[in-house]
Order: structure tokens, then C-alpha cells, then sequence
């Protein structure tokens, strides 16, 4: 047979476990206690609505520019829920939901959107890694993380998220290139939201599924429905035992519809029919979520409601510690920039510090007339402070 | 002649520089229907289609490495890095290829494109939004590299770096993208690269910059100029390379004194070089230490800070008095 | 059916056409003419020797360190002649027996082994890049090479090349994905030798074949007897009529075995056990070849021996005409390095080639005294310059 | 106490570091079984197996973000880069991340890692075999780079690069592996990164250098001294960044006059920060203008010309007697 088929080795798949209708389908129903269930809808719903509240923020200008997370929850709950706490979690930038869940306070993550390093300060005890901007980069920190955990012997494991467009970097490719090659104990999980800001899944890949990569890696690749919590969680908890028990990486692909802008800035208008992303609103992962529970009895409308004005509580809560230290003397010293550089700050820092702060005391005690006068370069150049777009 | 800012002044000069020469395409990330993050390709799309202006895959290295066989193959592509900040990414396809292959191959095989992308802090963006390394292109032997200050010098620039044989970086101050409006005449306008501009006279103490820390820097000199009678040279240098070593050179022999402003960290940046530069043939005219006012040795600060980490007037004004007073 | 089966569309292949012995697969034999196949023979033959010489020059001192092309000529060779010549060629740095059919003179890869610049000038009218060094980031220039013949409508097809272990590089990743997603015309040819220096492919990639990644770019994946120039040549062909046809890339992986050193700098003992090189060694692609051509009735032992005669006086000639050139005024004139910078040299590089032409000057009429002298340090430096180890 | 060569000094340190410290682990492309292709981690993937002595895939990108992330997780890996000219294939890893953790997560997780990479010409190596870029290094807030020039310090600085607490770039200066010998004693030796070293004493003029353009600055020196009666004051830089401005300023400020020496490109190059500082702190001291005798803003050549692009015994005499008659 010299022309002969070459047999793949991996198998991909898809999987959905509860339909858009809130219909479950009970043999792969995963056994999730009711406490857990509605845990998973807590930190579901708590990522909603403090999107949501964060965009009124961002209209305010209390904060800058951001990805709102809507409508990736379920890929973020779903995977993260499959952890524990000794385990790792490397986000990109719309894990927000599983973020809160790891134990980022809210007001945290706020600071970061509102312009301080200390929202990019995992908390003590949490074993994540910050948002990561440069897309895909964080998929190699992931599999180091992953292979340290295998030259130390420890049996934990590493879960980590990546756009759709962003499996398009080279370092994609070397993460789960090195990740399988190592078989660290790595999951890599896609959110495919079918957009890369303009960028629609045709034009980004030439083939049907970011799962069926998995074969370039000789590793597991599957495809859940994204707004699916359980499914996800079902195909999370798989890759986790699997690699916790050495067997390697697991390419999860996670399909759901960015519904929102790409992030405040952006106008899909410019690109797309909103009428696709209406139809995918539909499908949004807590509504069908909300009827599995309450069909299941875990949760009754009563019960949400009172979630509802909890979280409604614990998000006021938050913004105001947010706007506290956001005030916060410390929080807004300049000089700080040069404090966190090196363990031991190098006297050419000290210097540069010394001048910003001399000139910072000059400017108060008005010694520096600038201040003062308003040339237009002045005021062409403020004005260049409020964008039109940008990321 | 018509007013307009700089993203729709460098706008106007890629949709001129597409018409007059088919050979001209652009791709990057978001260039097409989206028409650029910040609508720098506005217009491009709707008009030149598909196959010129090109959507890509999100992948740097990709963006410049495709650019470069494009190039290589007869095209002028104009590739966009969405952010200078990710454009690391793509630096060994520019170090490697498009900086060599001129004079790897004797001249036979040569890259004539042109990186654009959006760089600098003062917008409020993103972690990774607001880098400035030129000098990391300016180090980096076989570049040209370009940056414009006015919605004018821009359109002059682009056009100049299109047409350029050699591969050019033309990094666009996107604080300055819509800051003011110029007028900008109908007809095409180039600006040699290599040439940098004296944009006020003066004969008591040079200022360089570029980019947007021209704008603060000119009104520190008017500042000097209102407060103190002093006459301060003001230099654009709209090319970091090559380096217009003359301009600079004749103005600080007149002037004896000096300040550099730009944004990026200092230790190894384009204020060393100028300094280096002034030292091995002005040294003898200077009456003061030519003095840095950059961006620190530290990454550009989150945003809330950000403002302190760039030069500003009162910077360069208190700069530019010690100097005086050396 | 909520946990189903992907089908992957692309099916990888294997294709073997002229075994081990000598025996063609009578149904898959190129149709190739009896000129066609001696030319083929011939470039490989010439390679080989060739490659051989420059072993020795190599040893002499004559030339630098080089990667021998033993063994990569069927792949090479295979491919290469389903190109026309107005279609364009791009290989790594193996591919010596394919640069010479393009056109390259052989003194003119002399040249780059030797150190000189003008070895990378492709010869006029030759659609060829030069030897690429940085593993990888060729590719990306073939995808722009396809796309810009796309652009303007040329049905022409670029070939390109790249080793086992160049493709764990981000930049294979990013090239096949372009080329891809915008259906260029381009033929990835993989030169799995199955090493990369000292790394064996089991520690490279977890998949088993390199042709399998075609999956994650949803085009024609397939592996082919490296050392069957047969069936390399028909893989290619077709994929080469596909792509001029608007039908986008292809992947192809030659698996042949490097039975030589990576380069005249290392040593493979080291590293594994040269009794699989041997016998590896006995399914080189010109035995077999031979055989065939004998069989064929195409070429008889004297006309093969007139063949070698040929080759042998024309690789004389061209290390004559390199050495001539090694010793060429022009070519050894260190000015030369500021000359071929950019268009219109600048001032500041005029001012540095004026700075070392004043020291050659100085140099030269004995100004300097130190040329005398011969410190330790200077001594020192000097051994150096016989390095034991190199790429 | 032994003599070595550079090469082995490395490796010694390499072995010592491994010994000491169980979370010291060495990752790179041939490291393993193959021991580098220069035979710097010889006997290291012997003794210490593959979970330590990590062969990885060819993926310099791959290499310096799976350290990072190693580093995070509590390890102390020292990655190699084969080549410093293909280090450009991961410095956006380095630029993002390992430069920046520290910072931006105040403190809370670091990158205590190393980066290895041979650089720089002078042994008839293949094309992009032979770069010396270190100034894009020095360029980038949040690394150190240091790079030793003799088979002690080499060791010593390595140990200090390992124990480090942040990143740290070590390159290492290839011409010089097999180069010549030297002393190195038993016990453990590092060196504090940032401080530079005065190995000759003198009045008459500063030479300030490092890695193997420190052998010819030396040899300069020493004919100043034999043929011209002049007394060079000879400095190592060992660490380009943090720089030790300091023993630069004092020295310069006694003798008036300077060369500075280095392979990388001139423009923008580390001399340009010398000379900077030096204007900066020191002008007023300067009898001549400080020179520069570095690679030229070109690629290094192919091996049959790179010896005219290196900076060498005669160029650094020349310069130094011009500055000396100016
Ligand atoms: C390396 C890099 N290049 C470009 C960008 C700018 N950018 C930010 S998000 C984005 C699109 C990402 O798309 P995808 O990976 O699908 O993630 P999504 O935003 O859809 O969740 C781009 C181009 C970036 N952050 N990093
Ligand atoms: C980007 C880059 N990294 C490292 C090297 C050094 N190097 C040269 S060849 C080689 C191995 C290449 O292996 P493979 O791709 O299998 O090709 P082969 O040499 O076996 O033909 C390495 C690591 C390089 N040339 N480029
Ligand atoms: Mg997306
Ligand atoms: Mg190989």
C-alpha cells in the first residue's frame, strides 16, 4: 500500500451537555453538588453584572478602556471550577468570572481597568497569574508553570485561556508544542468567541475548529459549546484528571458568540451584521443555566433574587473600596514607578527618581511657571487625552 | 489645502499613495472593514478591496514576515502593527530579513516596505499600548526609521517612506493623532528622510524631539521665549535614521547648550546617541552638559500615572533653565 | 449524539513510490521522460559529490563551517522539478542540490560557506531567496511570495523548505496559517532528517508525522519517502498544479535520516548511536535510483561513469573559479560592508567607511606600531579564532 | 585553585549552581546529551538527568517563556539561547514579561531567571552567528545584563546572575571561550552585578570596555605604556546594566580623555550611554571628546571580513593617541 492513509492518533470531539433550551442530557450530565451548582451561578452571574457595571464605569471615565466579559462566563466557570485552589490559573483577559472565583477581590480587577499595577497583584494565596495583554504569550508561562510542576514532582495542574484570534501567534504553537512534548499537566482552553476585534473565524484560521490543532500536538482536542457550563466543566474535569495523572495536555475549544464591542472602544457595527449577534444573545450560557437549576430545584426565582441583591450589594461594595484606593495617597504616588523595578533599586533609578521628584516639588511649590500658561501646543496636547478609539 | 489632523493626514497619504501606485498594499491586523483601531485605513477598504487592503491573522511576525516577501516580490506593501508594543514580536523578521537582504544579496534582492505603527503613552490606553522603543530600530543596522510631529510632516513622511527603497519604520505618535489640525496642501508632498527641521530659530539654547514630545518642547521654548528673553532652537528631527547629525551639529555650535526630549527610557536611547554625537564634534562648543529629559528606565506606568512618566513642558522648561544656568 | 466525532477534512497521507530495492510502484510512477530523469539523476549526483568536495575544502580551511546536503537531495531534487522557472524557490539551508538545478553556480555557494556575501546574491533571472539561516522565518516569506502572486493575479507557486525541528518554531506556525487562510500557492516541504542537531524528533513534537499538522491549517497534508525522488517529485506535482490552480497550499514531509554530522562542527556521537545512521545509509535515494534508471534502461554503468567524469571536472572548475574569486580585490575589500546598506548610502556610514579606510591606510604604512607587536591578549584573541565548536 | 578557559569556567558555575541549588535547572535547544554546541553544559545532563538538564524543542520563544514560566513557579532556570542573533525570536517575552512581572504585580511575583547566549564575532561562524546586541537589552526597563570577559569573572557573574533575584542577561562573549586561560580558585566566587572593575590603573586616559573587546582595549593599553609613555586607566564593565557610572565618572574625571570599546553597532550602541553619562556628570573634566571604537552600523560581515568590523588592538591605539593629541 505505498498511498496510504495516515491514522491521526487523537480523536477530536464535540460535546454539549445542556441545550439551548435548558435541556440537559442526563448520561453526561457531570455529578456537581447543588452547593457547587450554585456556586457556579454565583460567580456567573457576579461576573455579569460587574461587567455590566464596569461599563457604566468606563462611560463615567471612572475607569479606561476595557474587554467586557459577557457571554464568556461559562467557558471561565466551567473550566476553573475544575481546580483546586493549589492549582494554577493563567488568564488572558476575559476570565473575569473565573478571576473573581480564584479569589481576585472585585475591586482589584477594577483598579487594573482604572489605570493601577496593583490590580495586576494576584492576591496572597492565589495561585494565578494577572491579565496578560500580548495575546498568547501567557500560553508558554503556562506550560513552564506546567513543566516545573513536573520537574518538582508536584501533582497539580495549570489551566490556561486564549482567544480564538490568538491561536494564530507562533506562540501558540510552542505552547502546546512544548506543553505535550513535556506532557505538562497544562490545559489549554480556547474562547472562541468567532472574532478577533474585526476579525471573523474564516479569515483568522483555514480550518473548521481550533480543537482539531490538537493533532498537530498528539494530544486530546475537543470542542464544547461555549455557553454550556456544564459541558465545559464535564470536559475540564477530564483534562485535569488526565493530566494530573501525567497524561499530558488537553486542547479545549470552548465556541461561544462575542455578543459585546470587542472592547469599550470598539464599534462592531463597522464589521458585522449585529443581527448574528442577537441571535447568539439568545443563547447566553445563565439564561439556559437559570432554567437547568430551577428544574433541578437547586435554585428558585425567589432564591436568584435574593443572589441578585446580594451581588448587587457586593458590587457597590466594591466600588467604593475601588474609588477609596483609587484615591489612595500610595496608590498615586509617581515615585512609585521606580520602586518595584528590582529587588534593589540600581542607583541609576534612584536618580531618575530623585529628578521626578524634584521636579513634582518644584511643580507644587510653583516654581515652574508652565504650569500656569496655556500655550495651544498645551491644549492640543490634553486634548489628545481623551481618544476617539483605541483597544 | 485642507485642514486635518494626523491619523486623517496619514489616512490621506496611504489612500494617495495606493492610487497613484498599485504596487502599494497595506495588511495588518483590523486594517479592512474595521478600518484600522484607531481608522487610520479609513476608507481604503471600501475603495481598493480585498486584495490590497488585507486583513490578517492576528500574528506579528507574520504581518511583517509575509510583508517582506511581498516586497520582495515587486509589491510595496505598508504593513501595521496595531501597537508598538507588539511589534516585538515581529523584530527578528526586521533584523534578520528586511534590514539585510539588500546587503546579504549585494543589492539584487531588496525590502522595500514600511512598518507603521501607533506608539507612545498620553492616550489613557492599555498596559502594552503606550511603549516607545525607536532606539531599538535605530540600533538596528539596515532600518530607517521616521517619525512625524504635525498632521503635514506626516502625510510628507508616509509618502517618502512608501516610495523608499529600503525598508522604514514610521512609528506615529498616536497622543499627536488627533491633537490639532494643519493645513495640508492638495498637492503631493514628500520630505527627504535624513533631514530633520528647524522649527523655531533661536540662538540661546537648542532643544531636539520628535514626535509628540515636539509639541511640549516647542512650548517650553515659547515659554523661555515669554518669561525668560531666551531664544531657544528648536529641532524636529522627524528622522532618527539616518540621523540629521549636521542640523544638530550647527545649532549646538551656535548655541553652546542643549536639552533631548523624547519618551522613551534613557539609558540607550536616542538622546544618548545625539549626545554621543554632539560630544565627538561639538564638544568644544558646549557650555553646559546636554541635558535628557525622557521617559525614566522603568516600563511606561499604568495609566493613572502615566503622565508623569512623560517629558513635559514643565520638565523641559526646568530642564532647559539649569541648562541655561550650568 | 451530544458527545460525536469531528471529521477532520483533510486526509493525511503516505506515498511511496521506488522501494528500498529499487522496485517502482508501476501505477503511481511519474510519467517523466527518459531526459527528465537523467537531469533529475544528475543534479542529485552533482550535489552529492559536490557536497562531498566541499567536505574537504572544508577541512582544508578553505570554507567554513556548512551543513552537508548528504542525503536531502531526493527531497530536494524531488520537489524542485515540478517548478517552472518563473516560480519561485525559497529553501532553508539544505537544499544545495535544488539551488544548483534553479541555476545557483556552484562557486557562488562556495562563496557562502567561505564567508562572503556574494554568495547570497541569487544569479539574475534566478526566482530564488538564498540560504536562510534563522530556522523558520523563510516560510513567512514564501506565504508573502504566494500571497503577492495572488494579488496580482500571477499563477505561479513558491516552494519552500524547512526542517523536523524548524517546525516547532512559532514562524512555521504563523507562515502555514497565512498561507492558508489566503490560499496562497505555496508547497511547504518538511526535510525530516529527524534530528535537529542533537534532538531526536520523539523529543521535537508528541505527533507523529510533521504531515499531520496540516490538519490545523484544514489543507493537504502528506509524508513521503524522503529518499524517493519518485515519489517526492509526484506528491509535489501535485500540489504544485493544485496551488497554480487556486487550490492553496500544501504540506509535504520528506522523511529521510541525517546520516551526517548537522554541520562539519559537530559530532553525532555524542548524542546517538551511529549504527542507525548506517542503515539508514543503505536506503539512500541515488542506489535506488540508479537501480532504476538501469532497469528503466535510461542510464547504463558507462554512461553513469561519463556522468561522475563530468561532474568531477565540473566541480574542478568551479572551485578553481571560487578560489579565484576568494582572492578577488572587490570581493575581499572590507568597504564593500557599508556599500550594499541602502539605496543612497548615508552620511554617517560614509563617515565610518571613511573612518576604517583611513585606518586601512594607517594600517598599511605601518603608522600603527602595534601590528608588531604581539602581546598575550593579542595572541590570545588570535586562538580563538580557531573555534572548537560552532554551529 | 585550576586553570581554565571561559568555556569551562561557565560550565564549572553551571555545575556549582546546579549542585547548591536543587531549583537551578538548564533549558535550551542541545543542551542535554549534546552538552551545547559549544560544551557548556558538559557533564551537566549526566549528572544531573533530564528533569534538570532540559533539551528542548527548537523554539527560542518557547525557551525564555516556559523559563518565565518556571522561574514563577519557584525554580531558577538558566535558559540558553543558542545564538544571541536568534534571541530576537523571544525578546517579546522578555520586553512583556520577564521584565516586567516584578512591576507590575508590585513586588508580588518575579522572574528570578537567566539568560545565556554566546554573542559576538570573531570565529569565522555562520551568518547571524556572530551579533552583539546587547544594547537592546540595556534598553529594556527591568533586566540586567551583564557580560564577563576572562574565565574568573565569567564564573563569578554567573553565580551572581543565577542567584539574582530578577532576570538577568548573560552573555557571553564567544571569541573568548577557548581563548586563553586563567586561574579560578575552589571556593565559590560571585561578583555584585553593577559594579564595573578598574583592571589597570592609570592617569593619561580612560579605555572603558567589556566582554572580548576587553583582551585588545588591554593590549592597547599596555603598548600606550611601552611605546608612548602613557598611562591608560583600563575598566571592565562586567555589568551593562544596572551601569557602575560611578568608577566611569571618577576615572574620567582624573584622566579627561576616553575610548569606549565595544562589537555592537554604534548608533544607539552602550558606548552612546557612556558617553551620555559622562557629558552628564563629567564634561567639565574633558579635555577631547570621548571616541567610540564599536562595530559599525552595519551587519557584521560574512567570516571573511568580520575581523575589519571588530574592534581591535590598532583601531583602539589609533583612537586613543587622537584623543590623547587633541
Ligand atoms: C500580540 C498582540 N497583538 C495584538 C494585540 C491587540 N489585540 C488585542 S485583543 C486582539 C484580538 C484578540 O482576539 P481573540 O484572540 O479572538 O480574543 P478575543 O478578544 O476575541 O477574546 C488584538 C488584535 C495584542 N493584545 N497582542
Ligand atoms: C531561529 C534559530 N534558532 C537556532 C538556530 C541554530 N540551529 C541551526 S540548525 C538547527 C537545527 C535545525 O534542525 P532541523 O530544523 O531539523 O533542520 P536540519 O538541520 O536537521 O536540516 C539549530 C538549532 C537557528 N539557525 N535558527
Ligand atoms: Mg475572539
Ligand atoms: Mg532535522
Amino acid at each position: 500500500m505505498p498511498r496510504k492513509p495516515i491514522k491521526l492518533p487523537a480523536n477530536i470531539e464535540y460535546l454539549s451537555v445542556l441545550d439551548e433550551n435548558g435541556k440537559v442530557d442526563r448520561e453526561l450530565e457531570p455529578k456537581l453538588s447543588a452547593d457547587d451548582l450554585k456556586k457556579m451561578y454565583r460567580y456567573m452571574l457576579l461576573a455579569r453584572r460587574a461587567d455590566e457595571r464596569m461599563l457604566n464605569l468606563q462611560r463615567q471615565g471612572r475607569i479606561g478602556t476595557f474587554p467586557q466579559s459577557t457571554g464568556h462566563e461559562a467557558i471561565s466557570i466551567g473550566s476553573v471550577f475544575a481546580l483546586q485552589k493549589s492549582d494554577w490559573h493563567v488568564p488572558a483577559y476575559r476570565e473575569f468570572a473565573g478571576m473573581l472565583y480564584r479569589g481576585w477581590p472585585l475591586e482589584t480587577l477594577f483598579l487594573y481597568w482604572g489605570g493601577f499595577e496593583e490590580g495586576a497583584r494576584p492576591p496572597e494565596e492565589v495561585n494565578d497569574l494577572p491579565y496578560c495583554v500580548p495575546v498568547a504569550s501567557q500560553l508558554l508561562h503556562a506550560a513552564g508553570l506546567g513543566m516545573a510542576m513536573n520537574i518538582k514532582g508536584d501533582k497539580k495542574v495549570v489551566l490556561t485561556y486564549f482567544g480564538d484570534g490568538s491561536s494564530s501567534e507562533g506562540d501558540f504553537h510552542e505552547g502546546l508544542n512544548f506543553a505535550s512534548v513535556f506532557q505538562a499537566p497544562v490545559i489549554f482552553v480556547c474562547q472562541n468567541n468567532q472574532y478577533a476585534i474585526s476579525v471573523p473565524l474564516s479569515r483568522q484560521m483555514k480550518c473548521e475548529t481550533v480543537a482539531q490543532r490538537a493533532v498537530a500536538y498528539g494530544i486530546p482536542g475537543i470542542r464544547v459549546d461555549g455557553n454550556d457550563v456544564l459541558a465545559v466543566y464535564a470536559a475540564t474535569a477530564e483534562a485535569v484528571e488526565r493530566a494530573r495523572n501525567g497524561g499530558g495536555p488537553t486542547l479545549i475549544e470552548g465556541l461561544t458568540y462575542r455578543t459585546t464591542p470587542h472592547t469599550t472602544a470598539d464599534d462592531p457595527k463597522r464589521y458585522r451584521n449585529e443581527e448574528e449577534a442577537k441571535e447568539w444573545v439568545t443563547k447566553d450560557s445563565l439564561i439556559r443555566f437559570t432554567q437547568y437549576l430551577a428544574a433541578k430545584g437547586v435554585m428558585d426565582e425567589k432564591a436568584k433574587q435574593a443572589l441578585e441583591e446580594e451581588i448587587d450589594h457586593e458590587i457597590k461594595e466594591s466600588v467604593r473600596r475601588f474609588e477609596a484606593l483609587a484615591q489612595n495617597e500610595e496608590l498615586l504616588n509617581p515615585l512609585s514607578m521606580f520602586d518595584y523595578m528590582y529587588a534593589d533599586t540600581p542607583k541609576v533609578l534612584e536618580r531618575q527618581r530623585d529628578e521626578l521628584s524634584d521636579h513634582l516639588r518644584k511643580k507644587k511649590e510653583g516654581q515652574t511657571k508652565a504650569g500656569e500658561h496655556g500655550g495651544s501646543a498645551r491644549k492640543a496636547v490634553a486634548a489628545a487625552d481623551s481618544p476617539k478609539k483605541s483597544k | 489645502m485642507a485642514e486635518m489632523n494626523m491619523a486623517k493626514a496619514i489616512n490621506k497619504a496611504l489612500f494617495e499613495a495606493m492610487e497613484r501606485d498599485e504596487r502599494v498594499v497595506v495588511l495588518g491586523e483590523d486594517v479592512g472593514k474595521d478600518e484600522g483601531v484607531f481608522r487610520i485605513t479609513e476608507g481604503l477598504h471600501a475603495k481598493f478591496g480585498d486584495r490590497r487592503v488585507i486583513d490578517t491573522p492576528l500574528a506579528e511576525s507574520g504581518i511583517v514576515g509575509t510583508a517582506i516577501g511581498m516586497a520582495i516580490y515587486g509589491l510595496r506593501p505598508v504593513a501595521e502593527i496595531q501597537f508598538s508594543g507588539f511589534d516585538y514580536y515581529n523584530y527578528h523578521q526586521l533584523e534578520s530579513h528586511a534590514a539585510r537582504f539588500r546587503n546579504r544579496t549585494r543589492g539584487r534582492i531588496t525590502v522595500p516596505m514600511v512598518m507603521r505603527a501607533p506608539y507612545g503613552g498620553g492616550i489613557r490606553a492599555l498596559e502594552h499600548h503606550s511603549e516607545s522603543r525607536e532606539a531599538i530600530y535605530a540600533h538596528t543596522p539596515g532600518l530607517k526609521v521616521v517619525i512625524p510631529s504635525s498632521p503635514r510632516n506626516a502625510r510628507a513622511l508616509l509618502h517618502s517612506a512608501i516610495q523608499d527603497p529600503d525598508p522604514v519604520i514610521y512609528y506615529e505618535p498616536k497622543a499627536v493623532y488627533r491633537a490639532f489640525k494643519e493645513e495640508v496642501p492638495d498637492q503631493l508632498e514628500t520630505l527627504p528622510i535624513g533631514q530633520a527641521q528647524v522649527v523655531k530659530k533661536g540662538s540661546d539654547i537648542t532643544l531636539i524631539s520628535y514626535g509628540a514630545s515636539l509639541r511640549p518642547t516647542l512650548e517650553a521654548a515659547e515659554l523661555l521665549e515669554e518669561e525668560d528673553n531666551c531664544h531657544a532652537e528648536v529641532i524636529d528631527l522627524l528622522s532618527i535614521v539616518p540621523m540629521d547629525s549636521e542640523t544638530i551639529l550647527e545649532s549646538v555650535s551656535k548655541t553652546g547648550r542643549a536639552v533631548v526630549v523624547h519618551e522613551g527610557p534613557r539609558t540607550c536611547g536616542v538622546g544618548s546617541e545625539i549626545i554621543a554625537r554632539i560630544n565627538e564634534d561639538a564638544l568644544l562648543y558646549l557650555e553646559a552638559p546636554v541635558r535628557r529629559v525622557t521617559g525614566y528606565d522603568v516600563p511606561i506606568p499604568y495609566f493613572s500615572k502615566e503622565r508623569f512618566f512623560l517629558p513635559d513642558t514643565d520638565k523641559i522648561l526646568e530642564a532647559a533653565r539649569e541648562t541655561l544656568a550650568f
